[in-house]
């Protein structure tokens, strides 16, 4: 598949006063690693938590696979457009809330693992599979049929997903029981459990040695093959230079140069941004 | 309401005059009894406010210390005969003392403990300091009132009248709240308190020993509750099972301030009291003193919602 | 390992607390005498809300037992009273009712202390036909009496204390009054009263207000009643709420009089309001001024012996008309005792009881004589209560 | 041989309570259990809410009393005064309590922690002094509410009604135990380990959040109306803020890891309180400081709750079983004397 998977308009997310993210402009391609770098404080992961649902941009708007992530809710509606626009600008938009998103096919991890702590790894991994089954409480109270199928395979994609990590061993064993680097990949898994068309990894190589870390490029990169499109906000220059086909570089909240890794390497305004970094 | 018979339920039920006129004094004196009232709640919030900020524990047993604040001082004053100096402030210490027994024995043993079954512990406390009190070894269940530290003859303000004993309530909350301000600012441990309830993490990184700190924070909270209880007494009285209630309105009141700052408790304490009162004055369908402490929590319910939404309007 | 032992705590606890639970001790195996004892059992508020009640009446019967027994007992059966505490809580109360009806097997039940109580109990003792002598003050509790075939009381109804207060304040001439009432059962049921005969009086309510157990301070009801023309207040709680009326009122220089409910019939009272309670007048039983009442009176002779003895015991001042209650109560059900024949089946003795307790006439108690019949399970005689001032904190009657 | 049926001994404890719970209430069963054990499956059934609100979501209710409450008094009220047959009268109580809940759900569950805690205390309160000031019979509630039956046969003596109670104590365990381990479960504990993760394999929080807070609603309702039917009496002060507490010491007692915790909490508090401390009542009102005492020694030592105490106990005891009988002795022995050294009987 090809096109655009993600695109964002005039991107922006202002804390009070400090603008984290100002009128960010990208489009990512489908199918493609693409990965977000920039010095610390550039606004990294609160473009990652724009686009997941986890922030609601103060203002611009996020398309995904064609669509927009924008709602206007009924009450709004009710106010003529441009009256709207003139008294309340973006402040009656509302976005998709990040659990939609996930419906709609955008997974992420987060820098912090974050896995359940009160579940095994596969039980990670079920619950990973919750926007693409379809059983609630009642047929569960009841333990239906339905309930039966759905369970039994939720537990077999989820402990496809499993082996795909090359974790299948430790499916009985407790989440946080397993060392950080299991961890991380435990943590892609769940999200690849919701099969979505477009993955977000948050610093998927902090904390990992070289040895995970050279697991890890190759998992992203067997990801790739089944048709995901990922997105990564790494430090790790080599990491990324190595796998993403294309880099976005990100400065206090700019979008301040996008190419392939060699174009990237020769960027004035990049090295200036880094070096600036190193400076001070 | 009459038993047996086909029951209705009018909201608007006999309690309603259409006396909603209050003039000018009457409207004064449900102001005093607001504030006397309200400065009692945020004498025993103060407690929940310092312990919750350090501990992120809410201590149920708060309540308890305001009492025994009372019956001690009743004991002393009244049974053994002290002069009052003394006997309030001795009833002050030993609630702190027992304020710290509590911490000592109970709160510091539970290691890893959750924070609910934390909160469990500091009921289970409570249940057994009442319990300790209402058994007839100790005060028995009738209630006590020590004298007032200045005589009863109601004193007159612009046609509202209170008792001299309310003026020593209003004037205890607001010095300590005065004196707690300046502790938490000023001194070294006050600071350390301070840095404990904004990032605990770091005030460990910064060598504060959170234990002790903790152990402050009990101390002050009880010895806050014995000045309640103290000055309260002559004019509330107080039985065994006095704690429960004014726990609870000192939680709302502590609550409605955030479990902030000392100013933001007395701030809520004194709302809440008021609004009450007000309630009372204006004595008009659900309006009546059947459902003061009703709207006091809706207030408190109201405050709760507006400040979680503006949290949740941060996130999507 | 370690932790595990500490762990097994657990198990060991559930395991002590079952068997402990399991094994009877505790009042069912005293040293057996030659003849069966006679089980009495007592539903009491000794904690709880309504405690300052309960625990004179537990007084009361724990003293009496005392004396019974040291007399050599009920035509030479001892008698014992399992005495329960209902922790002023309608479902605990009703777990322990049933609990000396299944488990203790007792003959009859005296108690509870508050009305609220006693009504939640009515069901569980008529299913278990099994007699019940009600310490507590609502006229519901005894009415309509068809449906209450085994249960007796022995205050006077709230109704009477009303009556009592009304028909004072007609004679005095007062036409608007206030009223002030607790939200507690008591305070709650005499409002009910209140509201509805005041008319029949010809007095009429011009404020009507109410607190809360462990409110802090009156004074906004009183300022609003204060606004009222009312000539009078009433208030209708126990002695704590009755006592703080009394101190905001004479905080906020209110002239107009105040007039309590028996509720206040306690030393405590007195104490707790200070100067204030001067000048409170309210009903009560004729234990409170014992040494006024003429020793023509049928009472006379009950009253002194019960607050000479329980004086003696628990201090002077102390008698109260609580503790009365379940003095009649207890006595009625000993009496009905005396007259039991030998060799009943614990449900033929329960009967039997209950028939004699119907009978029960003249029957000269502390509250009041008591006379009852089948259509009337209080019966006491008119005249039980008569109007109290209290003046210079001692209770003097007014004739 | 012995080694192996200890190793064995989860299911035959099972089997053996299950045996005695259906024993417990015949006559000739040593001990009359039957009325403590009716409010022990009612108690329950509320604390298994409380379990699935608290131990799997992660939210604290501080106001279930409430919702007990207006379990008992709408189908008391309904049956009694408007004469609705016992059983609609309690779907109708279900009903309006689960919308209850599902009203004030949304706006209270965006509360955090100890917030929502304070927020569902104050709601609490509120419905119990409405219930008070409204409620027919004011604060001493009503009584004659009609008993439950099927047909012709009525559930009039608490023998039967112990049958009743315990079948829907059951039922709601088995569903809550399903729940838990379905897909549904899964997403409870998720939000309860974090929400943004949650949030981010597609859990929509808020929802579920209020769902299973409905759902407890919905339990406690039905424990109430079965309350109010069995006693067939209820007033306000069986629901008021301290009711709420017990039963939050119910379930953390029992241990919020587990639905089965609840039978555990509900069963030692009541015990604690119902019986023991009764039986072993000393002068007036030492057993409630005793009671106090236990739970805060259970919180210190077992902070997770019975259940699991219990649970790891059992492995315990597979290893070191034959030690066991001298130290329960030891222990059992320390605390007889504790409980007895009370005093006497009054």
């Amino acid at each position: 598949m090809s096109g655009t998977i993600l695109e964002t308009r005039g991107l922006t997310k202002a804390f009070g006063g400090l603008v984290a993210l100002n009128d960010v402009d990208i489009s990512v391609e489908a199918g493609k690693i693409t990965a977000i770098i920039g010095p610390n404080g550039a606004g990294k992961t609160t473009f990652f938590n724009t686009i997941a649902g986890a922030y609601r941009p103060t203002s611009g708007d996020i398309i995904f696979n064609g669509e927009t992530m924008k709602r206007t809710p009924w009450y709004a509606k009710a106010i003529p457009p441009r009256l709207r626009q003139k008294i309340f600008a973006e402040r009656l938009q509302q976005y998709i809330p990040a659990h939609r998103r996930t419906t709609l096919g955008i997974a992420r991890t987060f820098q912090n693992v974050l896995l359940f702590g009160s579940m095994t790894a596969l039980e990670n991994i079920m619950a990973g599979q919750h926007p693409r089954s379809r059983y609630g409480f009642f047929s569960a109270a009841l333990k239906l049929p339905r309930a039966r199928r759905e369970e039994e395979r939720i537990s077999l994609n989820a402990m496809k997903y499993l082996n795909m990590v090359g974790l299948g061993t430790y499916a009985g064993q407790n989440a946080l029981s397993l060392p950080l680097g299991q961890q991380k990949l435990l943590a892609i898994a769940r999200a690849l459990a919701t099969e979505p068309q477009l993955l977000l990894l948050d610093e998927p190589g902090a904390g990992l040695n070289t040895l995970e870390k050279r697991e890890l490029s190759e998992l992203i990169h067997r990801i790739k093959e089944l048709g995901t499109s990922i997105i990564l906000v790494e430090h790790d220059m080599p990491l990324v230079m190595g796998i993403a086909e294309w880099i976005i570089v990100l400065d206090s909240g700019r979008k301040i140069a996008e190419g392939t890794a060699s174009q990237i390497q020769k960027d004035e305004r990049v090295i200036a941004a880094y070096l600036g970094e190193e400076t001070d | 309401m009459k038993k047996g018979e086909a029951w209705a339920s009018p909201f608007l039920s006999e309690s309603d005059f259409l006396s909603c006129s209050m003039s000018a004094d009457q409207f004064l004196q449900y102001l005093l009894a607001g504030l006397s009232q309200g400065s009692v709640y945020a004498l025993v919030g103060l407690g929940f406010t310092i312990i919750y900020a350090v501990t992120r524990i809410i201590n149920f047993a708060q309540g308890e210390f305001v009492m025994l604040g009372g019956m001690l001082s009743f004991t002393l004053g009244v049974s053994a005969g002290l002069p009052l100096a003394v006997a309030a402030i001795l009833s002050i210490v030993i609630t702190a003392i027992i304020g710290a027994i509590m911490y000592l024995l109970a709160i510091r043993t539970a290691k890893r403990a959750s924070v609910i079954s934390l909160i469990i512990i500091t009921i289970g406390a409570s249940i057994f300091i009442r319990g300790i009190a209402g058994t007839k070894e100790m005060w028995g269940v009738d209630a006590v009132r020590p004298l007032p530290f200045t005589g009863s003859e109601s004193i007159g303000i612009l046609g509202a009248y209170i008792q001299p004993q309310v003026l020593w309530v209003i004037g205890a909350a607001v010095l300590v709240t005065v004196l707690l301000q300046l502790f938490l600012t000023r001194t070294v441990v006050g600071k350390a308190l301070k840095a404990c309830a904004v990032n605990p993490q770091a005030a460990v990184l910064v060598g504060i020993n959170i234990k002790t700190m903790a152990l402050i924070a009990f101390i002050l909270a009880a010895a806050l509750g014995g000045i309640g209880g103290v000055v309260m007494a002559p004019w509330t009285m107080m039985s065994y099972h006095s704690g429960f209630m004014i726990g609870l309105k000192g939680f709302v009141a502590a609550s409605i301030g955030g479990f902030k700052s000392p100013i933001a408790t007395v701030i809520g304490g004194i709302l809440i009291g008021v609004v009450e009162n007000m309630v009372v004055g204006i004595n008009y369908g659900p309006f009546t003193s059947q459902y003061m402490d009703v709207w006091g929590l809706v207030v408190l319910l109201a405050i709760l919602l507006i400040r979680s939404g503006r949290l949740a309007s941060e996130e999507a | 390992m370690q932790k595990y032992l500490k762990h097994s705590l657990a198990l060991i606890l559930v395991v002590a607390l079952i068997a402990i639970s399991g094994i009877n001790c505790g009042p069912e195996e005293q040293q057996e005498p030659e003849k069966e004892t006679y089980k009495v059992g007592a539903l009491f508020s000794t904690t709880g809300a309504a405690s300052n009640l309960g625990v004179p009446e537990k007084n009361t019967v724990q003293m009496m037992v005392d004396e019974i027994n040291a007399a050599g007992g009920v035509n030479g059966h001892p008698l014992q009273v399992i005495i329960y505490d209902d922790e002023t809580n309608s479902d605990r109360c009703a777990t322990m009712a049933n609990r000396l009806i299944e488990q203790d097997q007792v003959l009859a039940i005296v108690g509870p202390t508050t009305s609220g109580n006693s009504l939640s109990i009515l069901d569980i003792v008529t299913t278990a036909k099994i007699p019940l002598v009600s310490c507590a003050a609502s006229i519901q509790i005894v009415t309509p009496v068809a449906e209450r075939y085994w249960i007796f009381k022995t205050p006077q109804a709230d109704k009477e204390a009303v009556a009592e207060t009304y028909a004072y304040l007609q004679d005095e001439g007062y036409s608007k009054i206030a009223i002030i009432t607790a939200t507690s059962g008591f305070g709650a049921g005499g409002r009910d009263i209140l509201l509805a005969d005041a008319a029949a009086y010809g007095l009429t309510i011009v404020d009507d207000q109410v607190f809360d157990e462990g409110d802090t301070s009156m004074q906004s009801q009183l300022t609003h009643i204060k606004g009222t023309d009312a000539e009078a207040v009433v208030c209708w709680s126990t002695d704590k709420e009755g006592a703080m009326v009394a101190r905001d009122m004479s905080t906020l220089n209110m002239e107009i009089p105040l007039f309590c409910s028996h509720g206040i019939a306690n030393r405590a009272f007195i104490d707790q309001a200070g100067e204030a309670a001067n000048g409170v007048i309210f009903p009560a039983g004729k234990l409170l001024f014992v040494d006024e009442v003429p020793d023509t009176d049928p009472q006379k002779d009950t009253l002194v012996s019960y607050r000479d003895s329980y004086e003696a015991l628990y201090g002077a001042g102390t008698v109260n008309t609580f503790g009365g209650h379940a003095y009649d109560a207890l006595s009625m059900v000993v009496m009905a005792l005396e007259d039991l024949e030998e060799g009943l089946s614990l449900a033929e003795s329960r009967a039997a009881i209950r028939d004699s307790l119907e009978q029960i006439t003249n029957f000269a108690g502390t509250g009041g004589v008591f006379t009852m019949s089948p259509t009337d399970h209080l019966g006491m005689q008119p005249g039980s209560l008569a109007m109290i001032e209290i003046v210079d904190g001692e209770w003097t009657w007014l004739q | 041989m012995l080694a192996r049926l200890i190793s064995k001994w989860p299911y035959l404890i099972m089997a053996v309570l299950l045996i005695v719970l259906i024993l417990l209430p015949f006559d000739w069963f040593p001990g009359k259990y039957t009325t403590l054990m009716i409010f022990i499956g009612i108690s329950t059934m509320v604390t298994v809410g409380l379990c699935l609100l608290m131990g799997y979501t992660g939210q604290v209710s501080l106001g279930q009393a409430a919702f007990f409450g207006c379990g008992a008094y709408i189908s008391g009220v309904f049956s009694k005064y408007y004469s609705v047959n016992p059983w609609l009268a309690m779907l109708i109580a279900a009903a309006v309590t689960g919308v209850f809940a599902y009203v004030i759900g949304y706006p209270i569950l965006r509360l955090r922690g100890n917030y929502l805690a304070l927020a569902t205390l104050a709601i609490g309160v509120i419905v119990w002094i409405i219930l008070r000031n409204e409620g027919p019979g004011g604060p001493d509630g009503f009584s004659g509410i009609p008993a439950l039956s099927i047909g012709g046969f009525a559930f009039d003596t608490s023998f039967k009604r112990y049958f009743l109670v315990w079948g829907f104590c059951l039922a709601t365990l088995f569903i809550s135990q399903n729940i838990v381990r379905s897909r549904s479960g899964r997403a409870l504990r998720a939000i309860h380990g974090s929400e943004a993760a949650a949030e981010s394999i597609g859990i929509n929080v808020a929802q579920f959040k209020v769902k299973i807070f409905v759902l407890s609603a919905v339990y406690a309702s039905l424990a109430g109306s079965l309350f109010a039917h069995h006693l067939r009496h209820i007033s306000p002060q069986t629901f008021d803020a301290m009711a709420s507490v017990k039963l939050v010491v119910m379930a953390v007692i029992g241990g919020l890891a587990s639905v089965w915790g609840a039978i555990f909490g509900a069963g030692t508090t009541r015990l604690l309180s119902d019986e023991i401390l009764v039986r072993y009542h000393v002068l007036s009102g030492w057993d409630i400081p005793i009671y106090g005492l236990i739970l805060v020694l259970v919180m210190i030592f077992m902070p997770q709750g019975l259940f699991v105490a219990l649970r790891s106990a059992s492995y315990w005891l597979r290893y070191n079983w034959r030690e066991l009988p001298s130290i329960t002795k030891g222990i059992y022995e320390r605390k007889v004397l504790r409980l007895r050294s009370g005093g006497v009987q009054s």
